[in-house]
């Protein structure tokens, strides 16, 4: 067997985060760096991930295969289609950069000596969920991806509770009991949707009598593998329900906007750029894959409550004060175009899906972290407390509305393509659905714009007329996004390519062919 | 009495049941509705004489005397000795303390009634085959013929059993000595330091009565603890006498003036 | 008259002693109360015996009353030295179940 | 020469490109290096120019792939560009007015100190715009489209300081988002509906598929022009707009992007013309637009919008000449073009005027201009006199031909279009002789007046630099902004004349956009005598109006209609209060049930088994007694189901 490259991409992180914490207290900034370099070294690894890969090749490749517990016959399987290596590519991508984005967000209040070492936690944890989530996106065995996907709520857990904004409003007290009501709510969210998938878990190996997700797939193919359709249905829900707390989709969704308001910004970025985004995945990999025709039978459904997901989240996010639950509506909003592309079942759909999944990525990822910056200046997570910010920090502005436009998906920037295609692929087989999520690009140009206009333009208010402009740090940390954002927004064919056998796999999986046009159609 | 009515029993037999039936439930009642624990003793005593009588006539000669002896005779005596030494007048309240467990007891007591019946019912035995067979060579010797011989095991481990119940009644009642028993002369040396030289007063010595509860007065009329036994006073079962005393008293010297027609006022003439 | 009465008789005794446990709180009382429902249970045997015309039932009978003696015996010293240590002869006194 | 037409937009894209992410230090030669990019472009565009035209009619399409943008199953879309006559036309347009206009901007944004990120913008809307009309597919065009929309948010927005500015570039851009969503759902119908987007084949296949598909994906595109080109009912965005500096409104608000929804609905002909009844909404909403636009532009006294409304109203002409069809295709550009030269020479000769005026805007307080600043007073003039189609000017050529074109339709319909047209010419006469009169004649009502009335924001924050409000010093603009003017005003004379003798212009498109004379029921020589009359009565009633009488330097309260027209005729209180005010609730009642319903459901859930688990508890109070009864009915219950069982 070769060097198990996909086991190395996940461990190096899982090593760094125990090595990061055991950083003696005093040595805070050695563990940042240490944080940093695994990061770093994890991209690497990611990137050779990338080019070992052969979009044309295997569906999974780089697979690894041991026997972990014979009796259950769970085994460790490791590997990866195009969307896996698209994915965790982005994970390994963005992790360097919310380290440094949170490089001083976990430094010791001057008020407060506490004995626990926050920082080194602060970086371990990050690193931990680094390594749980480029497991998941990897795991071929479904109950090793259960596993890693319920374990990255501990790390994500204390993130979120131990490491609050300091920009909040209100006293310690009150901003520490939303924090640990965020985390809580995040936590038990995410387990009961859990809970059900484990139980689905199991239903499906009494049914299969294996994990593997490829064997089953098989054997749901050639029709080894008959499932009652009542069963298949339950166990599609089972995984679906989890799924869509994690993606999240409405009525799912209200944890979001706590967890993302009430954590620092790059906490925030993980949680909707990185970890979300398992959810989204493990839809297309494991609910198309293992039960396509229960997919077929909830689409509608499914459809509806993505629509609604689109529509409200925008409206909601419209209707915020608060610039970090705006963007929280906001990624509900993206969140539900993602699925909406998924379950439309046509190739250009599910490309766009998985393209807006990186996209998603990196423009949240912007948006986010230069807000973060912007708040982390004036100590106010409130849109009006600010104003005129362009007047004093034009390049801050100008990064906030990049990031912003992005959101509204601007053509020439990277999530336009995957949105287009998303809603070309719903309009193919659903025109009304399409007609109805265009709304939501009307609204996204209505919250991005509304949220530029009252904290960027206009006169210059006295809390902000010192604020000082993007510094070298956080410089490093916008302008590879942005970058990327204008590179795979002119030129996304690399992805394109990466994804497009994977989603015919996955298309073929759900033995879906797409519409074909009228014309052809009429020939 | 050889022929047991099969299915059915003599009039006198019924007659016998319906009445001592009627009195043996009531006794029950009464057991676990009394205030005092000695009339629930008693009752309970009552009832199971006519259960020892309906032995009798249900042809279980042996059993029915054995009930009497040993029931009536032995435990419910043990019973009264215990409630002695908790008091007798001791009057506990039926004031139910949890909240809906009067009601549910009633309705678990009522339900599993209800329940037995319609299982007897439902068993429907009418055959009775009657006793006549079984006591044809008399009632204590056919028990006595299979105790000894098929249940003759059974019989021995009871044996153990009550030698094992009347060891285990002495442990717990036992209390262990923990000093070391005063002699005699500690005990007078302990006497004379204490300030009760003399013996103890007799209780109700300056009273009308001479009740063991009841506490002797002292000379100005108050009455005195020590003169009630120790245990009494434990339970709290003193009678407090002093007023009443101090009325028999007074009505005492109002009768006397009457009969030696001497009023406070010519007392005072006189002298 | 049915002899079946007999066993409607015990029904009832021991369904009045299975409340009275239930509602008493003097120990010695419960303790009459469980006298009263074993009894009524001697009562039963002995009307089976009568049913099924031999001796089992009650030789049962003996035996349910010899346990009987025993488990008196035990139950009041229990009782005795409960009412030495507490004063009082209350079952609700030991609720200690509940911490 | 096909790889030239890349470098057509790489140029300004370069130049943004720099200019943005160059910092301060370029402060300095920004303005130099931008225009110079954009004279690059032009100049390019020109050499394409040559080329084409030494090829024949048929051959003159040039097409550049550059690479394949997003390959997916069954979805291709290219970055590629295709040069053919008709976005030759607006190259040369986009280019020359964008380089004039470049070079104007070098004097007017002398004073301000972020002039560099201004060149920058300009050139990014230049590749947008080059982007949208060399586009060889609907996608790219797309990508155009909402560029261009970009770039005049970033510049309308210029002075974002200015709240008022902000508001306007956000409107402006939303306004322009509800129409791409048009856009993009044509684009989704043209997928489904021929499985390509590229210019070539769905031209091609129109013909085989049903009209209703057709009419559809024509009322799309027809929703996006009306966001893109102001017309009814999206049109409250153009009046805004002219928050911003005015080279601005000149070039994206008058001369080019305004008109890109005429190109996109040319450039659809062959779909329009499979759908008629596409084709006559596009008419009806071309006719209402031109009046609409009119009767505002008769009200307004900010002199840029009343200007805003005359664009208005003329780009209504083009889309009604674009919905006529071929027989009007050819008009509609030719409008196009003249128009885009006279409307930008009219705002930059209006911006010259609040140069030299302290960056007044109310015409109520210009007046006797023409002595103070000749230069402008005779390149409005003309501009003035092409609007309004004076015999011999562009503006007669061009206009004159739609109106015929409409009466040509034929029917009811020809008849009610050509009328509604002729109104339209009459109207624009009045206004803008008014315009003409208040500013540059009659006494010179901005001596002894006393401040800047407050209802009147000054629309150039110069006016805070060098505001003081006391009397201005008319006078004339520095070289780099009268230059432009002057290139302007002779192609607003002489465009017209040269493209319609002999119909060269119409020869030159007709490959593209085909062309067929209608058959007209007045002859060519009535309907120009026709919009002679009207066009003389338009003028006499101007001049009756203001030429006669003195003008308040306050207005007067007015009709009515006068009312309603400063408000844009109530579009703007209807959008506040149905779309504004309605969305406010919508959203404030939605994060309301969010938090309460939604999230609710969930914490009650939460507290319920709280409680519940707490009367639970309860039950264990540790009497031994309770447990018994517990106990006994529990047996009980046994017995029972066992009586059952057997009773079974």
């Amino acid at each position: 067997m070769s060097f198990p490259l996909l086991t190395a991409t996940a461990v190096l992180p899982a090593v760094g985060a125990i090595a990061t914490a055991a950083v003696p207290a005093a040595r805070r900034t050695a563990a940042k760096w240490l944080a940093l370099l695994v990061s770093l070294a994890t991209l690497a690894l990611a990137v050779t991930v990338l080019v070992r890969f052969d979009p044309d090749g295997a569906r999974y490749q780089l697979t690894e295969s041991r026997s972990w517990i014979a009796e259950f016959g769970v085994r460790y399987e490791l590997g990866v289609d195009g969307i896996g290596v698209a994915l965790i590519a982005l994970t390994a991508l963005l992790i360097p950069f919310i380290v440094l984005a949170g490089w001083h967000d976990a430094d010791p209040l001057e008020t407060k000596s506490s004995r626990w070492r926050p920082t080194q936690g602060f970086f371990a944890l990050i690193l931990a969920v680094e390594a749980m989530v480029i497991i998941s996106f990897a795991a071929t065995d479904v109950f090793l991806f259960y596993i890693f996907f319920e374990a990255m709520l501990i790390p994500m857990y204390f993130l979120i509770g131990g490491f609050g904004d300091r920009a909040h409003s209100g006293t310690d007290e009150n901003a520490s009991a939303q924090r640990s009501y965020a985390a809580v709510k995040f936590l038990l969210y995410n387990l009961v949707g859990g809970l059900i998938m484990l139980a689905a878990v199991i239903g499906l190996y009494v049914v299969a009598g294996n994990f593997s997700l490829q064997e089953i797939t098989e054997a749901r193919a050639n029709g080894t593998l008959e499932m009652a359709t009542s069963t298949e249905r339950w166990l599609f829900l089972g995984f679906f329900f989890a799924f869509a707390v994690k993606a999240p989709l409405w009525p799912l969704h209200t944890w979001l906007p706590n967890a993302m308001g009430e954590s620092t910004a790059p906490v925030a970025v993980l949680i909707t750029a990185v970890v979300d985004k398992v959810g989204t995945f493990a839809m297309l990999r494991f609910c198309l894959g293992l039960f396509p025709e229960a997919s077929k039978w909830a689409t509608p459904v499914i459809l509806v409550l993505a629509l609604i997901s689109i529509v409200y989240g925008a409206l909601l996010a419209v209707g915020q004060r608060d610039i970090k639950r705006l963007v929280a509506y906001a990624s509900i909003s993206h969140f539900g175009f993602i699925i909406l592309g998924i379950f439309a079942m046509t190739s250009q759909g599910q490309s766009g899906a998985t393209l807006y999944m990186v996209n998603h990525g990196l423009s949240t990822a912007a948006l986010m972290l230069v807000a973060g910056f912007l708040i982390s200046r004036r100590g106010s997570r409130l849109i009006a407390d600010y104003g005129g910010v362009q007047k004093v920090a034009p390049v801050l502005a100008g990064t906030f509305l990049i990031g912003g436009l992005a959101t509204l998906s601007l053509p020439g920037l990277a999530p336009f393509v995957s949105e287009f295609l998303v809603l070309v692929g719903a309009f193919a087989r659903y025109p009304v659905v399409g007609i109805i999520a265009t709304i939501g690009i009307v609204l996204a140009a209505l919250y991005t714009l509304v949220l530029y206009q009252r904290t960027m333009t206009g006169p210059v208010k006295p809390e902000v007329s010192a604020m000082p402009d993007l510094r070298a740090r956080e410089l490093l940390v916008v302008a590879p996004l942005i970058a990327l954002l204008i590179g795979l927004g002119v030129y996304p064919k690399p992805l394109t390519d990466l994804v497009n056998p994977a989603v015919k796999h996955t298309m073929s999986d759900v033995q879906q062919k797409d519409p074909k046009p009228d014309v052809e159609a009429a020939k | 009495m050889t022929e047991l009515a099969a299915y059915t029993t003599s009039t006198g037999e019924a007659v016998q049941f319906w009445v001592l039936g009627t009195v043996a439930v009531i006794g029950a009642l009464c057991t676990i509705l009394m205030k005092k624990a000695v009339h629930s003793a008693l009752c309970l005593a009552g009832t199971m004489i006519i259960l020892a009588v309906f032995y009798l006539a249900n042809g279980a000669y042996f059993l029915g005397i054995v009930q009497v002896v040993v029931y009536t005779g032995a435990i419910m005596m043990l019973f009264l000795f215990v409630v002695m030494l908790v008091g007798v007048t001791a009057a506990d309240s039926l004031k139910e303390t949890i909240k809906g467990q009067r009601w549910l007891a009633g309705l678990c007591g009522f339900g599993f009634a209800v329940l037995l019946f319609a299982g007897i019912g439902n068993a429907s035995v009418n055959e009775f085959a009657g006793m006549g067979k079984a006591n044809a060579g008399g009632n204590v010797e056919g028990l006595a013929e299979s105790i000894f011989t098929k249940y003759v095991f059974a019989f021995e481990i009871t044996g153990a059993l009550l030698i094992t119940a009347t060891v285990g009644a002495m442990v717990l009642t036992h209390r262990e000595r923990t000093e070391r028993a005063k002699t005699q002369r500690e005990m007078s040396e302990a006497r004379v330091r204490s300030n009760h030289l003399p013996p103890l007063p007799a209780p109700g010595v300056y009273a009308r009565h001479n009740a063991v509860d009841i506490a002797g007065l002292l000379p100005d009329g108050t009455p005195s603890e020590l003169t009630v036994n120790k245990t009494l006073r434990e339970r709290g079962q003193i009678r407090d006498v002093s007023n009443e005393a101090l009325d028999d008293l007074r009505a005492l010297e109002q009768r006397s003036a009457d009969r030696l027609e001497r009023s406070p006022k010519t007392e005072e003439a006189s002298k | 008259m049915n002899p079946v009465n007999y066993l409607y008789l015990a029904a009832l005794l021991f369904a009045i002693g299975a409340t009275g446990v239930l509602i008493r709180r003097n120990a010695i009382v419960v303790f009459m109360c469980i006298e009263l429902m074993l009894n009524a249970c001697n009562l039963a045997f002995v009307a089976f015996s009568r049913l099924h015309g031999n001796l089992d039932g009650q030789i049962i009978a003996f035996f349910t009353m010899v346990v009987a003696a025993a488990e008196v015996v035990v139950g009041l010293a229990i009782i005795v030295s409960l009412f030495r240590s507490r004063h009082s002869a209350s079952v609700d006194d030991a609720s200690l179940m509940k911490l | 020469m096909e790889n030239l037409i890349a470098l057509l937009v790489a140029a300004p894209l370069l130049g943004a490109a720099v200019l943005l992410c160059g910092g301060r230090r370029l402060d300095r030669v920004g303005h130099w290096l931008g225009t110079l990019l954009a004279a690059a472009s032009f100049v390019v565009g020109a050499v394409l120019f040559a080329d084409m035209l030494g090829r024949g009619a048929e051959e003159r399409t040039l097409s550049q792939h550059l690479f394949s943008w997003i390959p997916v199953e069954g979805f291709q879309a290219d970055v590629a560009f295709q040069l053919d006559q008709l976005s030759m036309t607006f190259v040369l347009l986009i280019t020359g007015v964008g380089t004039l206009i470049h070079i104007y901007s070098i004097g007017y944004m002398e004073h301000d100190e972020r002039r560099r990120r201004f060149f920058g913008y300009l050139n990014l809307f230049l590749a947008a715009m080059l982007i949208l009309v060399l586009a060889d597919n609907y996608l790219l065009l797309y990508v155009g489209w909402e560029g261009v929309g970009l770039a005049s948010y970033l510049l309308i927005g210029f002075w974002q300081h200015k709240p008022s500015a902000a508001t306007a570039a956000k409107k402006a851009f939303l306004v322009n988002r509800v129409g791409d969503m048009g856009l993009s759902i044509a684009i989704m119908l043209m997928f489904t509906t021929f499985g390509t987007f590229a210019f070539g084949p769905v031209l091609e296949a129109t013909g085989e598929t049903s009209e209703g598909k057709l009419t559809a994906i024509g009322l799309m595109l027809l929703l996006a022009a009306c966001g893109k080109s102001a017309q009814v009912p999206l049109q409250s965005w153009l009046g805004d707009a002219m928050e911003g500096p005015t080279p601005v409104s000149a070039l994206i608000h008058a001369a080019t992007m305004v008109t890109a929804g005429v190109y996109l609905i040319v450039r659809s002909g062959a779909i329009f013309n499979g759908a008629p009844d596409a084709q006559l909404v596009v008419t009806v909403v071309g006719a209402v637009t031109l009046l609409f636009g009119a009767i505002v532009g008769c009200a307004k006294d900010d002199i840029k919008k009343a200007l805003a409304g005359s664009t208005m109203s003329q780009i209504g002409y083009m889309i009604l000449a674009a919905g006529l069809g071929p027989i009007g295709y050819v008009f509609a550009i030719m409008h196009l073009v003249t128009h885009g030269f006279f409307k930008a020479g009219l705002f930059l000769g209006a911006g010259s005027v609040m140069h030299g005026m302290n960056d007044e805007v109310d015409m109520r307080k210009y007046g006797g201009l023409r002595k103070y600043m000749p230069v402008t007073f005779v390149t409005f003039g003309l501009g003035y006199l092409a609007i309004i189609g004076f015999p011999g000017l562009s503006g007669f050529f061009s206009k004159d031909k739609i109106i015929e074109a409409a009466f040509a339709k034929g029917g009811a319909e020809g008849w009610i279009l050509g009328s509604v047209a002729l109104l339209g010419a009459a109207i624009t006469a009045f206004y803008m002789t008014r315009v003409m009169i208040m500013t540059f004649f009659g006494e010179e009502r901005w001596r002894h007046r006393a401040t800047a009335s407050p209802d009147q924001p000054s629309a150039e924050p110069a006016a805070e630099t060098h505001g003081e409000h006391d009397e201005p010093h008319p006078h004339e603009s520095p070289r780099s902004m009268t230059i432009p003017m002057i290139v302007l005003a002779f192609g607003s004379v002489f465009a017209g004349g040269f493209f319609s003798i002999g119909d060269r212009f119409m020869h030159w498109l007709e490959p593209v956009t085909r062309h067929d004379h209608g058959h007209s029921p007045l002859s060519a020589a009535t309907v120009t005598g026709a919009t002679m009359v009207v066009l003389i009565i338009g003028v006499a009633l101007a001049y009756v109006q203001y030429g006669r009488r003195p003008v308040p330097v306050t207005a007067p309260r007015g009709s009515l209609l006068t009312r309603a027209a400063r408000r844009d005729l109530l579009q703007d209180d209807f959008n506040h209060v149905v779309l504004v005010r309605g969305g406010e609730h919508l959203t404030r009642s939605l994060v309301y049930v969010d938090h309460t319903l939604v999230d609710g459901v969930v914490n009650g859930t939460a507290a319920s088994v709280g409680g519940l688990s707490g009367r639970l508890r309860k039950m264990q109070n540790g009497y031994a007694r309770s447990y018994a009864v517990s106990m006994f009915g529990g047996v009980a219950v046994l017995i029972a189901a066992t009586l059952l069982m057997r009773a079974v």
